[in-house]
């Protein structure tokens, strides 16, 4: 077992899984010599080189577009984009080629290509480069999403991601690159077989709990601790759920949790207006209706563009927040008690 | 220093500058670059190309009847485009890759695909209709210029494996705005990879005149990218294949990235679904009518001997036997049933397809047999 | 009055618009000499000329971020997208710039752009000439999103999103462009004062009914009405709701309507995952919860990339699947009566 | 017609084919081109030149400096490309509009930017400062490439203006890969529009060397697309205020747009958070220190005898005055408070974000004060 932190348990990954299959080409922008921004290829030109580790010229579309041409010819590209703000210009290539060739083509032309997103904000970035933009994939059929929140899954569901003969953009929450995880979630063990892990799509019931059902993926899955925590002082018993896989969801793991809890708060970063949030919601009361006791509660990042850093805590739902809506899940005293809705 | 413009602008009917070994009356002239890549062309083989190009003519005409019949929903004609889509293809080993847009017709017929392979998609049956890997062709390309990118990453993956296979994009003249197109020349020159660009400059993208695009001939942008390119007229058929083949060696040889433009014309409407009269000039089109790239090929081909009624009569039969392959396939065509709409849209099992598939099948099933096969 | 299709009305509207304001442009491929493939900018060259009717090269993102240079320069520009399916590659710059620049410039620059889109399927068209890409600009903040569904609203909410200092993307349904509709929705008073016309973000009550909530948008709405004509014959009154606006959704028509019925459909062509019709539910069910008598059902097109023009029927709802998910709501013999869910 | 490559592989500390005027040691040498746009340039023009370059590399020193302290979250150097920041910028009219990248901090203070409007944004108060109708320069720009559509559909809209005025769009090198700086350029040379180009090719887009974006000089891409181009010094103020003078009279006089590639040198990091020795040797940093800009308009103006301590003195004294107010205004910021985020999302009124507003008042009131304005 090896403490890793997330970006390392993320090299450590695309090194098992570049080591194991030669097809496997990393490319993106200063992911050489450099080793990314994040540095999540550090080494990796050095152990192999620049056939197979490709710095290129500053164009997503290009990107993403010679990645469909190297999938064409059986390679499994792993591209970086550099920061989430700046995948939209590869959103056609991502929207209309990727993700429908193989539906295009009758399942003749696969795409395994992996499109890695380091991800969100609360790290005090500049303009452009806190996104949360996967909403906008999670929407678009063809693709899979996913979402990681430790070291363990990091090593893990990205090996995965990237020995899926589907597309899988994977998204990558860089204010956890340097979190420090104790316990089995930090720790990881290299020399396992990824084919014992879990499949790829499943959620996890990160704490159990019996009052309420706290949906969350990514860095949120921290914040949702954090509240679970301090529900518990208060006699709360939040049950928090990491989705993992934002698309498709496990709604099997959700439903079951909100069967028992019967309340159901989700919490993202990104904006809620036709988020995520809104199609585990839409989806759990469908599922779930009559096992509800209170209408299911978002808590998300306002609708606006992402804000300046000194204001980016007023708008990623922190511990407060959360616990605000948990309380008007219980229907206890909150700060909407007096506001006509 | 300085960078001037050499070029002059390319407008309305002039073809402008380009090289050419027939001339509108199939005669052979001569063009120094050119010559040297049309040298080892054998009658056969331009008896082969014209074939070719034949059989495109008859096959799109056929497809318009269709369109026209209610048979297919659309169909683009390539018409007067057969010399550039025939000899570029023909031009190529059976192991390039080739990475058409929807108006190559004529590749596709040279690269053996089948009467339904070409109205099955128009129809609306399917998507992509041939096997990508059956024929060494992408399935055609709507999203316009996205193919540029496409065969300059699978030109990547060609240098990865250390072949001499090329690949080879097709887009059109209005492509060359699209930052996609640019970029895949970015792509290309930076890593020297083995691609050649095609662009059939048939002087229209649908209503738009191509000095929309540019007011200078599209050959002249590649070499600002560093990569050569020939400027060649596109209904010259031995001049397109010596162009293609001059590109498919320096693409083969590792000296990078090629580019074509074949200067030709749009004889027809942009799709069955456009008007044309709108905004072109019938005077345009007879004008290039004379320079018709079938005609030219037949006079030359009269001249060396090689033209006949045996062949012509040959040629039109193979058109005519395709074409009611073509028919055939349109009218013999099975809708597939409603469920498999849901079919492939991943390659591995996925719970939410899965969940989708077991809905509808149980709100298929409360229709009868007839009622769910709509 | 005059008697017009949706493809008339919408010329009217940009022709209006173009006369009230001279410095309204329209840009886009094709728009000049041809009016555009669907023939709405026919005739506005001649009589507005090249400086005002601007034929552009073929790239979207140019177009869009030349429109932005526009809007810059105190410009309204009025894009249009020849087709749904290519509005990606102008994707970077609508969520970037066109839907952020107010934002990042506190409120210093403005962007009044409208981005006028021919909307989804049903028309038997080729590969990516269907697709229903609402939901990626109903999730960005910023824009505002219409959607119409008849002639009058045509030309009403064309010029409203034009003369707003908002940017906003402005769906127009393919499908109805030649529709022929009677009555008072086909009928529009060319010399009436816009301003008179209720504001663009109003969602209207179709049809009024009392025992399901149909909400919906776009060329559904025709659809919609249908299935309410049809359940009438069954003795179930079903309320029609047109939202109009999808970002922001008029959540007070639609609240108002599902307190009185307590059960609600959404129904729309797009994919369902993280759709607007998730969207409406999630929120529906937050403001409503305590009126819901069953859960709130989406009925949608598969999440699928748009399926060959043969198959299309089999994607788009129609009032049969429509009227199954009106069972279901209401508790009646249906299709998944037998399915576990 | 074939189109081959004429021009040379641009690589490493190269420079390449260059026009200039000055030397590195400030000797003014003849340029046929250059000279023409130069004949003007008076003393005074150079020594207020000077000074704004002196003034920049000031600021970007004080700049680094507070993102050190932690005063701001980063900071994009300009060191080594003062020149043809300054040297453009001061070429234009002050009703010419400019759209500058995230580093063209030389056209900020040229355009009379105020302390604060440097500080803010990078310290994450705001994203935009200044008013760019005030100094009619756009908000800089971070996404890759995006403002050279913006410049072009502003000279679009100059156009239909009637007026004589330049929009100006900044990038760098890497920026020339991205499909939309291509894109602009076939816009503008399709409607003639009154736009220049500048290209700050500075060697590197982060840890890639120009050679990965292109292996051939970035100015002879422009003529394809029909646009006169200039590769220049970028460390020669004069060189570089010459070409700027020849690209805004081409765009001016209506004979459409114009393209700079200035030839330059970042000798700092891509921003604070970026370390180059991962990537770059020391010694082609040393050998570009050895083209300093500033020393050399010094040593030039030193040689017509338009330096003495007074000038150096007075130029430090305004450097260190701007340079102080930044440090007061970084220090003074007060954030705004938390229900400000949610102010200029849309110009009109808006009934989501009026709800949220109102959730999020009714969520803040319930802690005190100080925690409210946390
Ligand atoms: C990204 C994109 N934008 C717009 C279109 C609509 N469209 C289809 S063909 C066409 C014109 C293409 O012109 P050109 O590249 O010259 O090829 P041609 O049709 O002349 O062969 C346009 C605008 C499209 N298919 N894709
Ligand atoms: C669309 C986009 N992709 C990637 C980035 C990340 N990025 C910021 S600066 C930069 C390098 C830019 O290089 P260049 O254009 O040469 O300008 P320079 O920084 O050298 O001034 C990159 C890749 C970005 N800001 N925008
Ligand atoms: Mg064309
Ligand atoms: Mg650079």
């Amino acid at each position: 077992m090896t403490a890793l932190t997330m970006s390392k348990a993320l090299t450590a990954g695309l090194r098992s899984a570049m080591t194991r299959d030669d097809r496997v080409v990393v490319m993106g922008e200063d992911i050489g010599k450099l080793g990314g921004v994040f540095r999540i290829t550090d080494g990796l030109l050095g152990e192999f080189g620049p056939q197979r580790v490709i710095d290129t010229p500053l164009a997503e579309s290009g990107i993403v577009g010679t990645a469909v041409g190297l999938a064409y010819r059986g390679f499994r590209p792993v591209v970086e984009i550099q920061f989430d703000g700046f995948v939209y210009p590869a959103f056609d290539q991502i929207v209309c080629q990727v993700a429908k060739l193989h539906y295009r083509t009758r399942g003749q032309v696969k795409m395994p290509i992996t499109i890695r997103i380091p991800w969100a904000g609360g790290v005090g970035a500049a303009e452009h480069h806190s996104e949360s933009p996967e909403a906008y994939f999670v929407h678009t059929a063809g693709l899979r999403v996913v979402a990681v929140s430790n070291p363990k899954d990091a090593y893990t569901v990205l090996q995965q991601a990237i020995a899926c003969d589907d597309p899988v953009v994977f998204f990558e929450p860089k204010r956890l690159y340097h979190h420090r995880f104790d316990g089995a979630e930090g720790d990881i063990d290299l020399s396992a077989d990824i084919s014992d892990a879990p499949p790829m799509g499943l959620a996890r019931v990160v704490r159990e709990g019996t009052d309420v059902t706290l949906v969350t993926y990514g860095a949120q899955v921290l914040t949702a601790l954090d509240a679970a925590t301090a529900a518990e002082d208060d006699g709360v018993s939040i049950e928090v759920i990491d989705l993992r896989s934002l698309s498709p969801v496990d709604y099997r793991t959700v439903a079951a949790s909100v069967r028992k809890t019967g309340r159901v708060v989700v919490t993202h970063e990104a904006g809620g207006e036709a988020g995520v949030g809104a199609e585990v919601i839409a989806s759990i009361t469908e599922q779930c209706f009559h096992y509800l006791e209170a209408p299911p509660l978002r808590v998300t990042g306002h609708d606006i563009p992402y804000p300046p850093a000194k204001l980016e805590k007023h708008h990623i739902p922190d511990l407060d927040r959360i616990l605000d809506a948990v309380d008007r899940v219980l229907d206890r005293p909150n700060s909407l008690s007096e506001v006509t809705l | 220093m300085m960078y001037t413009l050499t070029t002059q602008t390319a407008h309305g009917a002039d073809t402008g500058e380009v090289s050419r070994l027939l001339t509108p009356d199939g005669e052979r002239v001569a063009d120094p670059v050119l010559d040297l890549w049309a040298a080892d062309l054998d009658v056969q083989t331009l008896r082969t190309l014209y074939r070719d190009m034949a059989i495109t003519r008859r096959i799109d005409a056929e497809g318009v009847a269709l369109q026209r019949q209610g048979q297919l929903g659309l169909w683009a004609p390539a018409q007067g485009q057969e010399a550039i889509q025939a000899a570029s293809a023909r031009a190529c080993r059976d192991d390039d890759f080739l990475f058409p847009s929807y108006r190559e017709l004529g590749v596709l017929v040279v690269r053996g695909a089948r009467p339904a392979d070409l109205v099955l998609g128009w129809r609306g049956e399917v998507h992509g209709t041939f096997d990508p890997y059956a024929l060494n062709v992408a399935t055609p390309q709507i999203i316009i210029g996205a193919q540029a990118l496409h065969a300059t990453g699978y030109a990547m993956g060609i240098q990865r494996d250390g072949t001499d296979q090329v690949a080879v994009a097709y887009f059109g003249d209005g492509a060359t705005s699209q930052g996609d197109v640019n970029e895949a020349m970015v792509f290309a020159s930076s890593f020297g990879a083995p691609v050649v660009f095609v662009c059939s400059n048939n002087q229209w993208a649908i209503s738009e005149p191509v000095t929309v695009q540019s007011h200078f001939p599209i050959a002249g942008r590649a070499p600002g990218f560093g990569i050569p390119s020939i400027r060649v007229d596109g209904n010259d058929a031995i001049a397109c294949a010596a162009a293609m083949r001059w590109a498919l060696d320096q693409a083969r040889s590792g000296r990078g990235p090629a580019f074509i433009e074949a200067v030709t014309y749009r004889m027809g409407p942009h799709t069955t679904s456009d008007d044309p009269t709108r905004y072109r000039d019938k005077d345009e089109v007879e004008l290039w009518r004379g320079r018709d790239p079938l005609t030219r090929l037949e006079a030359h081909l009269r001249h060396l001997g090689a033209f006949d009624d045996a062949f012509a009569t040959e040629v039109a039969a193979a058109g005519d036997a395709f074409a009611a392959g073509m028919r055939e396939a349109a009218l013999t065509a099975r809708t597939r049933p409603a469920i498999e709409v849901l079919d492939d849209v991943y390659a591995e099992p996925h719970s939410g397809i899965d969940r989708q598939r077991e809905r509808f099948a149980a709100y298929l099933s409360g229709f009868d047999g007839e009622e769910a096969a709509r």
